[in-house]
This record gives C-alpha cells, structure tokens and sequence, in this order.
C-alpha cells in the first residue's frame, strides 16, 4: 500500500510461527540499521519493514540512523552508529563497493553486519548477504516478453526498456540479465531511456521513447514506482499497441495487473520484504542460533531471493507483498 | 588578515580621511613661469585619430602635440571625445585610424600595459579601484614589489608610504582598505598609482571633479611638482580657472575633433568658449529675483536632524521658489543629510516635514510627498547603465505616465525628449544606453530625472560635477527656472562659487553641523573658504 | 526588442540546427509530417512545467535574486496537493492547495531575502533543503497518487486539438512578457536588479518588490507543481529533481544576465526549449546516458558560441548601418 | 583583517552553538572526553575534501567567476584514477592521473569562460553534465574498487594520532590562505574579481588570470577526489554529487561575495565546519532524514542571521566610537 495514499503503511512482516525454538524470546539484541534516505516507495518501504519486524520482536532494541545523501554521508553516520555499540548492523549501503571498507571495519571490531540489497564485493566485510536477483530480475522480464512475443509469432519486435537510476550498478545488472534473456529468443532493446526511480521522471523519459518508437510490442519497466509516470505517459499518448512489464512489485502495479485495464500485465518482483527477513535474521545472529528448517547451527552466509513474475493468474497471492 | 600592521590599520580606521591642508601651501600657478615650451622637446604627437563606436563616432581626426614638462589642458564639450582620445592613449582603445608618435617614433598600444612601460601613467574620469584591496595594493597592483610571486609587504608599504608622503597625505595608512575611503581619499590612491610608474607623461581625466577646494590646491601643487621634473601632464577639466592656474596650453575638442590647438592658457574665456560650443556663450548664473527667497510658503522644514557619525543637530527650512546652497568640505556630511533627508536614511533623531506634514515612510513617501534626490554619484547611486537613456529619466515618474499598471511608453518618450533638449544632451537620441554615454552627459540624465514634473522639493548633490561650462550655464537657467515656477531647491555643492551665485541663502557645514547661515549676497568666497575651514 | 529579437535569432539559429540534426540521423521519422507535428506538441509539452517555471525565475534574476529553491517547491506542493484529505476537496481544492502553498513558501522566501537581509543563494538553498524535508514529511516518503480526473486531464485533454499544458505554457509566457514589458511592475524588476540603490533613491520600495518577485516564483511553481502533478498522476517529494538548475540555465542560456537588471521572457523559453529539444533528439536517437550527457555538455557549450557569433556580428552590422544614415559625412571644422 | 575577524566570529558563535546542542541532547556522549575528542576529529575528517574543495571554489568565487562542474570533475578524476590500467601504476600513478585529469578539466573550464567568453555558470554546467556522462563512460557505470593500500591508508593512517586527512585539509588551507593573502596571484584575484576593468587597465592579463582560477579549482578537486576514493576505497560517476552547491555555499556563509572581490579562506572554511557539525549533530541525534533538511534549512537561515546581527552591532558600534573620537563638538558660528 505504499506506492498509494493509504496514510498507514502495511508492512510486510512475519510474526513467530508457533512451536519454532527461535520465537522464544531470547537475549536481547541491539540491531543498527541504514539505508539510504527515501526518494521513492521502494525504498521507504524497505526501512518501513525493517521497522516494522523489528517491533514484532521483544528481544530487539532497533536502532536505525538515516543515510543522508550520499555514501560519504552514510559512513558518517555509520560511525556515529558504532559508537552507540549494536549487537549486530544491517546495512542497505548506498554503494555496496564504497561501504565495503566499512564493513570490513565493523566485522574486524567484532560486530557482525548483515548486508541489504547491494552488495558488498568483499565476503569478509559482511556475516550474511541477503540480495533481490537484479540480474535475474532482468532475465525473469526478458522472459516473459521473449516468451510472450515468440507465442504471438513476432519475428522481429520493437521492445522497449526504461531504466533506473543509470549509475546504480543494479540497474546496468537488470538490464545485462533482460538483454542476455531477450537474445535465447533473437530479440534486442529498440530504445533504452533511463527514469530516475521517480514518477516524474519516469513520464519524461517514457514520453520520449513512445516519440523514438511509433510502434511498439513490448516495453519492460524497471520499477514500478516510476511506473506510475510510465503508465501516464502511455495513457495521455494515447498508444495501447504494446503489453507491460514493471518491476520491484508495488501494491499499485498488481492492482492493475489484477484490474487488466492497462498496458500493465505483469511485473516481476523485487520485494523489499528482503528488509524484514534481514531483521529476523539479524536477531538470530545477534543470539547465536541457526535457521530452524535447515539443519545448520548458524543463519547461512548468503540468502539471494528469487524475481518471481507476477501475472494476473498469480497476483492475488502477492497481494500481500506489495508495498 | 591582509594586515603586517593591525594596530596601524586600527590607528587609520579611527580616522577618517580628512583632507589634509599642505603645510606649505604651493605658490600661485600664475607666478610659475614654465620652461620655455616652444623649443622644448616633443614627448607625444597625435593626429588624424579617429576612433569609432556602435553608432557614434567619437574622434573624427584628432591632433594633439604635448611638450616635456608642460601642461597640456584638453577641453571640450561633454561626450567631445576627450576621455576617448586619452584612453587610445593610454592603450585601453585601438583607434580605427591615425598617427601616434611617442618620443619621436611611431607607436602603437595594444594594451594598457605597453602604454605603461613606454612611460605613460593615466588617471581615469571614473576611478578605477579595487574596493577590497588596500591602498597600497592598488597602487601597485600589477606591478607589486615581490620574490617568487610573493608580495613584499615591507617594502610595499614603504614605497606606498613614500608617494603618499609625496602627495602631502601621510594621514593614510598602506593597508587601510580603499573601499573605506571618501572619493577625494580614492583620487588621492589614483594620483599615487599613476606616480608610482616611472612617467614620461601623465594624464589626468577630471582629476578635481571630486575634489573640494583646498584638494585642488594640493592638486595645482603636485601637478606643478610634475612639470618641474620635466613631466608632461594631459590634463582634462571643465574648470576654466584651473586650466589659468597650472595650464601651459590648451587643445580645444569638439565634436571629435581638434578645433583649436596649441592655444595659450590664457586664451579669454569667450574665445575658449566659442571653440568648444561654436557658438559664444556667457559664462553666468542666472539673476536672483528681486526680492529674494521666502516668496513662497515654508515647504520643507528640518529640525535637529543626527545621525551618529555622520552629522548632528542639523536644523534648516527651504521655501518654495527658494534656491538653499549648502557648502562645505568633502565629508562634512552634506550628502548623508540630504539622504535623510530624503529618507533613504534612517533619522536617528530629529524630525522632518514636508508641508507641515512629517516624512517618516522612507524614500517612497518622501517620493510621493514632492522630494526629489539627484545623488552624488551617479553610477552608483542613480543610474541602470544598461538601460535606455529615456528609461532612466522617467525611473521616479514611470508609474505617473501609466495607466492601470501599464506603462505608456511613447509618453515616457515624448516627455524624455523634451528635457534632452532642454538639457543639450549629446547624443540626443533617448534610445541608446546610458552606458554609452560620456560622464558629463550621464550627469545630465541624472538631473533631467527629477525636471520630469511633479516635484516640488529638489535635493541636488552636487549636480554640476563633470559638466562642461556650456551645459552648466544651462542647467542653472533650468534650476532658476523651476525655483520661479515655484519649486524649492536645497543644493550641494563643493563649487563655493556656484553655491554663491547660484543660491539665495547659503549653509556652511563643518564636521558634521551647520556651522553658518548668510543669504548668499552677504557672503563672498574668501568668508566661506574661512568658515569651511574652521572660522580661522 | 531589437535586443531580444538579435539574442534569440541565436537561439533560433540553434533550434533548426537540432532539427536539422534530426533529419540527418532518422530521416524517416522527420520526413513523416504527422509524427513531426505530433513531436513538436511533445517537445512543446514536455517543456511546458519546466518553462512555467522558468518564467517565475527569469523575473527573479532580472530582480537580481536567485531561486534554488523552485524544485522543492514544486515538490512540497505536488505533495501537498495530492494527499488523500486534500483530494476529497477535488480538483478545485488541489490546485487552490498547490498554489497557496507555493505562494507562501516564495513568500517566506521574499521575507529572508528582503527584509532578512540574506544572500538570495543561501536563503533559498537552505529552503530548498527544508522544503524537500517538509514534502517527504507530508509524503511519507511514498509516491501519493492523484485520483482526480479533472486533475489528470489537464496532462491528457487537448481542445481544438492543442494539449492543455501547451495552453497553459503560453498563457503563463505571454502573461509574463506583458508584465516584464509592459507594466511597472516589471520596470521596477528590471530597476530594483539593475541598480538597487538607484532604484530605491527613486522612490521604488525595492524591499517589497523583492519580495514579489519570490512569491510570483512561488507561484509559477505551483502552477509547475499542478501541471506535473497531472503528466505523473502523481506526486512525491523527490519530483522536480534539480529543476532549480534547468531553469537558471536556460534563463541564462536566453540570454538573462545573473547578475541581474537585464533579460527577456522569450529568450529564456528558447532556452528552455533548446533543451527539451535536445533531450527528444537524444530519446529518438536512442543515445546511451553516458554519452547523452557528454554530447548535451557540448551542445550548450556550442549554442552559446553561435549565439555569440551571431550577435556580435549583427551588432557590428546595425551599427554600420545607423553610422552609414547618420552621420552625412559632417562638415570638418578647422583651428 | 578585522572583517575577517567579525564575520567568523559570528560562525564561531553559530559552532559553539551546535556544540552546546549537542550537549543538552546527549549529554552523556558529550559528557565523554575520549568520544568528544574523537567525534571532532570524526567531524574535520569528513570536512576534510569538501574543505579541500571549497578553498578551489572560493578563489574561483573571489575572481568573479563559479565553478558548477567541481563534483563532476571529481567524479571523472576519481574514476580515471581507479581504473584497472592506472591502478597497475601504484599509489603515485593514481595520484598524478587524478590531479592531472582534473587540472585539464580545470583548464577547459578556463579556456571556455575566458577565451571563449561563455558564462561562468553555463560553461560549468555544462561541463558538469559532460564530466558526469564521461565518468560513466569510463567507469562503465560500475564502482570501481581501489585496491591499492598506500592511497587507502590515506583514510586511515593516523600520523601523530591526526588522520592524513585532516593534514592534508590543514596544508590546503594553508596554502589557500597564504596564496590568497600573501602572494601577488591572490590579490590580483580579488582585482579581477572585484573590478576586471581596473585589473586590465593596471596591467593584469585578465583572461589569463581567470584560466588559472578555474585550474586551480580543478587541481582542488583532483586532490578532494584522491581523498574520497580512500575514503570509499572507491570511485564511481556519481561520486562527491552535489559537492559544488556545499561548496558554494559554505563560501559564501563564510562570507565571500557571489559577485566576486571579497572572500576569505578563512570564513569558508568555518562555513564547510559549520555543515559537517550539522550533519554530525544529526548523525548523533539520529534525526530522520526529513526532519534533517528542515532543521538543516532553519539552522542555515539562523546561522546567517546570528552571524549579520553579530556584524552589524560590532559595525555600528565602531563607527560611534570613531565619531566619539573624531568630532570635538564644533563650536557652531551664526551670523
Ligand atoms: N563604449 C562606448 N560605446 C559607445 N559610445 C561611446 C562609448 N564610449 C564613449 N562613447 C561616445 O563617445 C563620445 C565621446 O565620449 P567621451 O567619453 O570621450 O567624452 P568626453 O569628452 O570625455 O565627455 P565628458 O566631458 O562628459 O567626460 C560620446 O558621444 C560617447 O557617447
Ligand atoms: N570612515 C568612513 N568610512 C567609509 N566611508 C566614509 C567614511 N567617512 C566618509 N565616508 C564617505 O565619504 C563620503 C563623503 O562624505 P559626505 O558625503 O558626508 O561628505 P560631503 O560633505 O557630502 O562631501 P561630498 O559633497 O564631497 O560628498 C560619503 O560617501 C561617506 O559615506
Ligand atoms: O532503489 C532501488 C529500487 O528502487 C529498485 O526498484 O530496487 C532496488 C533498489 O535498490
Ligand atoms: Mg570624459
Ligand atoms: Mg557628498
């Protein structure tokens, strides 16, 4: 519900299931928590999350710290953060590879950190990784349209894609895995623009590609909270030739997957929900204990989520995911 | 953090720039006999320069010989071309076309640097200083005393010490900041910068324009120093008395061109006159009427007017149709008083009334109550430079002319024409930007704003600097002529002789207070250059 | 006017060398006429808020301001306008919301400046900060969603076949010529960024004026913030991102002197034009961000110069001829 | 030297100010020594590019001119330097590629404002843009790792228990200052800032001059990227965004004119403590973000104003005293 007005945001948490030893209550933990300051929805429901799953816990004293502007900002706060002595951090750095550094540093003083979303290069800087599939992200959309255009006997479709923030390297990693994925069908990207994940920027930039591409068959979007301005853009060109994919998987997209009345017939996702689970499982480290369905004493090293792809068939399962 | 020397620096900032009198004060300039300039040794020689503007040419085949050690005065008209010629000159223009010979052989600038190093030091008509450089900076600025890039800071200030010595103002500190100083205190920086470059030749653009009386006597007496050492001094003015005191000979302009050369300093005024405007022309101020002042109700009254350090308890009334001069030496205050006046000060204390009623509201009521402000200085204070000369005359008026908040121009244009001519503004054409303008003829559109109509209280600061003799005469037919259609005048000046002919009662300031009152027929120059300096 | 006519020929002079450029690399699209006049709505279009905006800040600089903070005020009102309790009240509601609230914040603005005596630069900086904080406050850092249909038609309807932004930009365009140029309000702009103290010594209340001049930006901004708002169907706190920047570039690029006392209305929209062209020739030749951004630097850089040339050399030209019409060879005078 | 003095003053009141803040709300940290200790060098530290940065800007500012691009020209300098072929040539090979690229860039920047006559604020944005989109290209739009030790140490090491960082901030200002105030290069720039006609009439090659400021905001800026790659320990296109409005900004608080002439390196320098003390402040308080930047714009705003009312008393107070001094009461004469 977050990429819409309803003023109470429902966060994605998962309360204790019954009769796992890791409910119990246990030590109490003190979790640090960054990321980024919000521009768009995807982001504040990641901190919305974590926030949330946090307050589920009565073990858990959560101490976030704001990111400010930038990854200088964000180590400045970060060490701010350290001084205020956490059991554990999960971090959403602003860059993975300019806060490497910071993780190695907190890891070497002995405090385990869980790393968000972008990752760190470095397998010492972090206890456990936990990361959407960007690149699969791209593959899950490029399959989808591949998949859709070659059932409908398109030989050589005009595909369509708008980007994220250009500079982010998840964004040059979804649309590596949508191109790699349209090329097992002989398909390639016509136009690629890039939006900046707001919806502004996302009606600017799809009102150009529509103007580049008189005709179009498919156009993937990258996240779907610029899919609104997307959406738009579609809408007061008037165009309906073509089908759509989005991304991340707000509230907003599955609705009109759901609804059927748009261009918008999938997305693929990139669930924030991953905030939560970093949370759950930074208390477990912070206590010592493991996952209670594997068979291992500790939380593993790594956890990647899988893009599922969200159509009309499947939303209403979803549902509940969208932020 | 410029400082070696805070504590001098503090000493200096206690302490105004007071004009200081020379000791000695320098010999009447007609009891100087120069060398003897015919035979003497041809430091520059010009002729046939012509130099072209957008629209406008400036010099139309000028010639011009300057002898070593003389004092070569050129006159002329505003917007004549003087302050062009001296700037092809001193290598700030190419001209289009024409001769220039210096020390005997064809020359050439292409940049005021070339000018400089071949011995020729200018003064320009509008100072140009840094403000937030000290005086010693600006005086050596692009030729500093250093090592390695590093500037000399001793050796600097001694130097500057030195020239100013040299100039009889030892009162100012090295590192005082120019920006601090009054306008005869940056004449003073100018004058230092130009000696401070080994000259053959030094031109100086109106260099007593901001002067008061007893400056222009320091002036005569530096000039004078100059020529002794052999010299040349160019010098531009529209004050005929000085071009008798130290001139040599004089070059007449007109219109671009050279209408009189080489003519002796003690050419008539009528013929000087009559070379510049071709045309013969008294130099006069216009008759007082018979009965003179309070014909009129009282208009503006001021009582005990202060502002802390700037003048105090200054207390004086203007009636309509009366011409009220007030006079006194540069930083007495004249000018922050008619700026409170005119509420563009705050009044720390004291009242004043317009019509019996009082201004409290800042300028815009004092605007609307009649007042009118010609200021000082007229870059700064009074004009958009880039904007067309009719524009700025009717900047107070516009809204007058308009209707519902829409401007009637070809109104504003109509009415700005007819003060051109009144005023001889050359070029007449009110389109152009006042930037193009020459100084004197900027001046002019200064005034010509407050002669649009509707005041009735005209504060005037100064109004004739830079003005040729021609367009002076002019300009206080003008001012008579409003003060009979009833206006009231309350006039600044540092001219005694225009404040004497001009007004029917006269004010003395001193450091700040009104020191005498006397209607003006009652005093006579010597009594109020006694009580400008401090009654001795 | 001749001033503004020889700056703009410039511009013009850039303006059919990008469509030009155009026609050079996809011929096949400029040559079809109906996709070309539906391009030039777009490009028209897509200019349209930016320009509004533009407007706003073309009189602030002629006033000798600055205003950095026109992003963020667009943003604090998009937001404000779109929150659920203000959509209740309709389209009337939210458009009397975005403007209300960007006029108060220019105003706030115009009461630093002027009466706070700070430095037009940090005093909108540090708005533009304070605003963008307030708009993701309202937000909740969520993207709001305008239901309106009245609101989001704005973006869509097109009356005799002309999209209502497109009428909105030039009413907003013409409005401001008429005022710059015709009235005395925009006199006292240009007196009160000329010369302050002159404009003051000649009875213009230039504390107050100052003021006016951020709330009419403020005001701009809000039309900006509605128009927007309408293209997105929704608003959020990072809209309008750097917005400040492209308006002081194309007021400049068209010709408006920082430094105040000097500029035109329509230079500044074929500023911003020039860059809404350029970002739709970039999108039609599919050019990667990267190198977009390095060829965007050297068209600016380029439309600068020719605009140079061009007004140097017609500048030089005029008064060649005015000097030939004259001056009728005057009669020397001799000694 | 006594304006100077005033103005910082009132920055120094506005720090102390923030310190006390800092007091009241966390009285425990503050209360601590060894962390106050490390919290201010944790504060200069994170000033220490920036500052680096700013003392380039505010010769640029001082010499009539800005430099929008300083953000991008650290970002290409930065990536430049970290590329896998530089980085084979060590520590000194990375150090010389940074200052190089980015005194080139400089000097572009210098030749387009200065030979080419472009405006100052279009020129560099238009090289900001053009920077940013050649960083990309470099970098691929990837962050590039600095895997060499000695330029990491930068950010770590701690010689005599002071980071490298804050030496080399410390040696750069200095160097500012003296170049400023000591050397003819430092005047002649508040000559060609404060009145470019009496510069070129004195002699000075304006143009020239004016190509060595932007050089010398670029040599900064290759310096300030060495200094944020160690700190990242890496290098990316969209790195120091921004940096260009702090920096002008923290000139201008620290009291340099906008219009150029008047400037001091000292007054930046407070207005670069002042925004790192604020964020810090923040940091420590754990504010969200958007209560952040309406804070941070209050406390801007209030900043100024303290450090005018600061200005203003001290300046009316010495004028009374000069009076007081200077004017025995005439004794008045009357007719
Ligand atoms: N930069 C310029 N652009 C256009 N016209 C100019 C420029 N400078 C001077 N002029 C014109 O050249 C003519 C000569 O001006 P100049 O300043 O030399 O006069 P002047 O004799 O010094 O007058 P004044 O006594 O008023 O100082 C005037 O008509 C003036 O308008
Ligand atoms: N200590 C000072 N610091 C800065 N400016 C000063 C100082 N003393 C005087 N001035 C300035 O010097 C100028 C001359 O002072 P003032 O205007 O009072 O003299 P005046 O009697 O009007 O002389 P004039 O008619 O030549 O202007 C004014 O502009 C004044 O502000
Ligand atoms: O900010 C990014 C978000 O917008 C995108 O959709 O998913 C990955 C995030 O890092
Ligand atoms: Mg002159
Ligand atoms: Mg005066």
């Amino acid at each position: 519900a977050c990429t819409s007005n309803e003023p109470a945001t429902t966060a994605q948490t998962k309360g204790p299931a019954a009769g796992t030893g890791n409910d119990a209550p246990g030590k109490k933990v003190v979790i640090g928590f960054s990321a980024p300051a919000a521009d768009h929805g995807w982001i504040a429901a990641i901190t919305n999350n974590a926030k949330a799953q946090a307050a589920a816990y009565s073990d858990v004293e959560f101490k976030p710290v704001a990111a400010g502007a930038d990854a200088a900002a964000q180590r400045a706060a970060l060490a701010t953060l350290i001084s205020q002595k956490p059991d554990v951090i999960v971090l959403l750095p602003h860059d993975g590879k300019e806060l490497n550094s910071f993780g190695l540093e907190a890891m070497k003083a002995g405090i385990p950190v869980v790393n968000l979303d972008r990752a760190f290069p470095d397998a010492l800087a972090y206890r456990l990784q936990i990361k959407g599939d960007n690149y699969g992200m791209g593959v899950a959309a490029g399959h989808y349209i591949g998949g859709k255009l070659k059932a409908a006997g398109a030989t050589a479709p005009i595909i369509g894609e708008i980007a994220g923030l250009d500079f982010l390297e998840l964004t040059q990693e979804r649309s590596a895995g949508f191109k790699a994925a349209l090329a097992t069908y002989g398909f390639k990207v016509a136009n690629r623009r890039a939006a900046e994940f707001t919806a502004d920027s996302g009606q600017r930039e799809a009102t150009n590609l529509l103007q580049a591409l008189p005709k179009i068959d498919a156009i993937w979007n990258h996240d779907d909270d610029q899919g609104i301005g997307v959406l738009a853009a579609i809408n007061s060109a008037n165009r309906k030739e073509f089908f759509m994919v989005g991304g991340a998987g707000s509230k907003a997209a599955m609705d009109a997957i759901i609804a059927d009345n748009s261009v918008l017939k999938a997305t693929v996702t990139y669930s924030p929900s991953m905030a939560s689970s970093a949370i759950s499982l930074a208390r477990l480290i912070g206590q010592g204990r493991g996952l209670s369905d594997l068979v291992e004493l500790q939380v593993p090293k790594e956890i990647v989520l899988a893009s599922e792809t969200i159509t009309k068939e499947n939303a209403s399962k979803y549902l509940p995911l969208g932020f | 953090m410029t400082d070696a020397n805070p504590a001098a620096d503090q000493a200096a900032a206690d302490q105004p720039v007071e004009p200081t009198i020379p000791a000695q004060a320098a010999a009447p300039a007609d009891q100087v006999e120069a060398v003897a300039h015919e035979e003497a040794q041809i430091v520059l020689r010009l002729a046939d320069i012509v130099k072209t503007f957008p629209g406008v040419r400036a010099l139309d085949g000028v010639a011009l010989t300057v002898r070593v050690g003389e004092v070569h005065c050129l006159l002329g008209q505003n917007g004549a071309g003087k302050s062009t010629l001296i700037k092809v000159l001193a290598g700030v223009h190419r001209p289009d076309s024409g001769h220039l010979e210096w020390l005997g052989q064809p020359a050439s600038f292409s940049n005021p640097q070339e000018a400089m190093k071949a011995g020729i030091a200018t003064i320009y008509q509008e100072l140009d200083l840094v403000e937030d450089l000290s005086v010693a900076e600006n005086i050596f600025l692009g030729h500093e005393p250093r090592t390695f890039g590093f500037v000399r800071r001793g050796v600097l200030a001694k130097r500057t010490t030195e020239l100013l010595a040299r100039l009889g103002h030892t009162e100012l500190s090295p590192w005082r900041p120019v920006r601090s100083l009054t306008p005869a205190g940056k004449q003073v920086v100018s004058m230092a910068r130009a000696l401070s470059h080994d000259a053959r030749l030094i031109i100086m653009d109106e260099p007593s324009a901001v002067l008061a009386h007893d400056e222009v006597d320091n002036l005569m007496r530096i000039v004078q120093e100059l020529t002794a050492q052999g010299i040349a001094v160019v010098y531009i003015t529209h004050r005929l008395d000085e071009i008798r005191r130290i001139g040599d000979r004089v070059t007449v302009l007109k219109d671009g061109r050279t209408t009189a050369a080489d003519l002796p300093a003690d050419t008539p005024t009528r013929e000087l006159v009559s070379r510049m405007t071709g045309r013969s022309l008294e130099y006069v101020f216009p008759p007082r009427p018979e009965v003179p002042a309070e014909r009129g109700p009282e208009l503006l009254k001021v009582e005990s007017l202060s502002r802390a350090g700037e003048f105090a308890d200054v207390s004086l009334s203007v009636h309509g149709g009366e011409i009220v001069g007030i006079t006194g030496l540069v930083g007495s205050g004249r000018s922050e008083v008619l700026e409170t006046i005119f509420g563009a000060r705050r009044a720390e204390s004291g009242t004043v009334t317009m019509d019996g009623r009082r201004l409290r509201g800042g300028v815009p009521t004092a605007v609307r109550a009649g007042l009118g402000l010609a200021p000082e200085e007229r870059k700064s204070q009074a004009l958009l430079l880039e904007e067309p000369i009719y524009r700025n005359m009717t900047l107070a008026t516009f809204t007058r002319f308009a209707t519902a908040g829409i401007t009637g121009i070809g109104k504003e244009k109509a009415a700005a024409n007819d003060i051109a001519d009144q005023l001889e503004l050359r070029p007449r054409d009110t389109n152009r930007a006042v930037r193009t303008l020459s100084g004197g003829n900027q001046q002019k559109v200064v005034l010509g704003r407050w002669l649009l109509g509707g005041t009735r209280l005209l504060l005037l600061d100064e109004p004739t600097r830079g003005v040729d003799v021609g367009a002076r005469a002019e300009l206080y037919q003008v001012i008579r002529s409003l003060a009979d259609s009833g206006v009231g005048v309350l006039l600044v000046s540092s001219e005694v002789p225009e404040c004497l002919g001009l007004a029917d009662r006269v004010l003395v300031m001193r450091e700040g207070r009104l020191v005498h009152e006397a209607p003006a027929d009652e005093l006579d120059e010597d009594k109020v250059l006694d009580l400008v300096m401090g009654g001795m | 006017m001749t001033d503004s006519i020889r700056r703009n020929l410039g511009l013009a002079v850039v303006l059919v060398a990008l469509l030009g450029i155009g026609v050079l690399t996809k011929p096949d699209l400029y040559g079809d006429m109906s996709w070309l006049s539906n391009n030039v709505l777009t490009i028209l279009q897509q200019a349209s808020a930016i320009g509004v905006i533009t407007v706003g800040m073309t009189f602030v600089i002629i006033g000798g301001g600055i205003d950095l903070s026109v992003g963020a005020i667009v943003a604090v009102a998009g937001v404000w306008s779109t929150t659920l309790s203000t959509q209740t009240y309709g389209a009337g509601g939210m458009i009397f919301t975005a403007i209300a609230v960007a006029v108060v914040v220019g105003v706030i603005n115009g009461v630093l400046i002027a009466y706070g005596r700070l430095v037009p630069f940090i005093a909108t900086l540090a708005m533009m900060v304070a605003a963008r904080g307030l708009a993701a406050q309202i937000s909740g850092k969520q993207t709001q969603i305008s239901a309106d249909a009245t609101i989001n038609a704005i973006a869509t309807a097109r009356p005799f076949g002309i999209p209502v932004l497109i009428l909105i930009f030039a009413a907003v365009a013409l409005a401001g010529w008429v005022l710059l140029n015709r009235t005395t309000f925009g006199r006292r702009t240009v007196a009160v960024g000329g010369n302050p103290e002159a404009a003051r010594l000649a009875g213009i209340n230039v504390k107050l004026h100052t003021l006016l001049l951020y709330a009419l930006s403020g005001l701009c901004c809000g039309i900006g913030a509605i128009m927007l708002t309408a293209q997105a169907t929704s608003a959020q706190a990072a809209m309008a991102n750097l917005y400040e920047l492209d308006a002081i570039a194309a007021a400049i690029i068209g010709g408006t002197l920082l430094s105040g006392g000097r500029g035109t209305i329509a230079g500044a929209l074929f500023g911003v034009l020039v860059f809404s062209t350029i970002t739709n020739l970039f999108a039609v030749n599919n050019l990667t961000t990267e190198v977009q951004n390095m060829v965007k630097g050297a068209i600016i850089v380029t439309a600068v110069l020719i605009q140079q040339v061009q007004f140097k050399s017609l500048t030089t030209f005029m008064a060649r001829q005015r000097l030939r019409t004259n001056t009728p060879t005057p009669t020397p005078t001799t000694t």
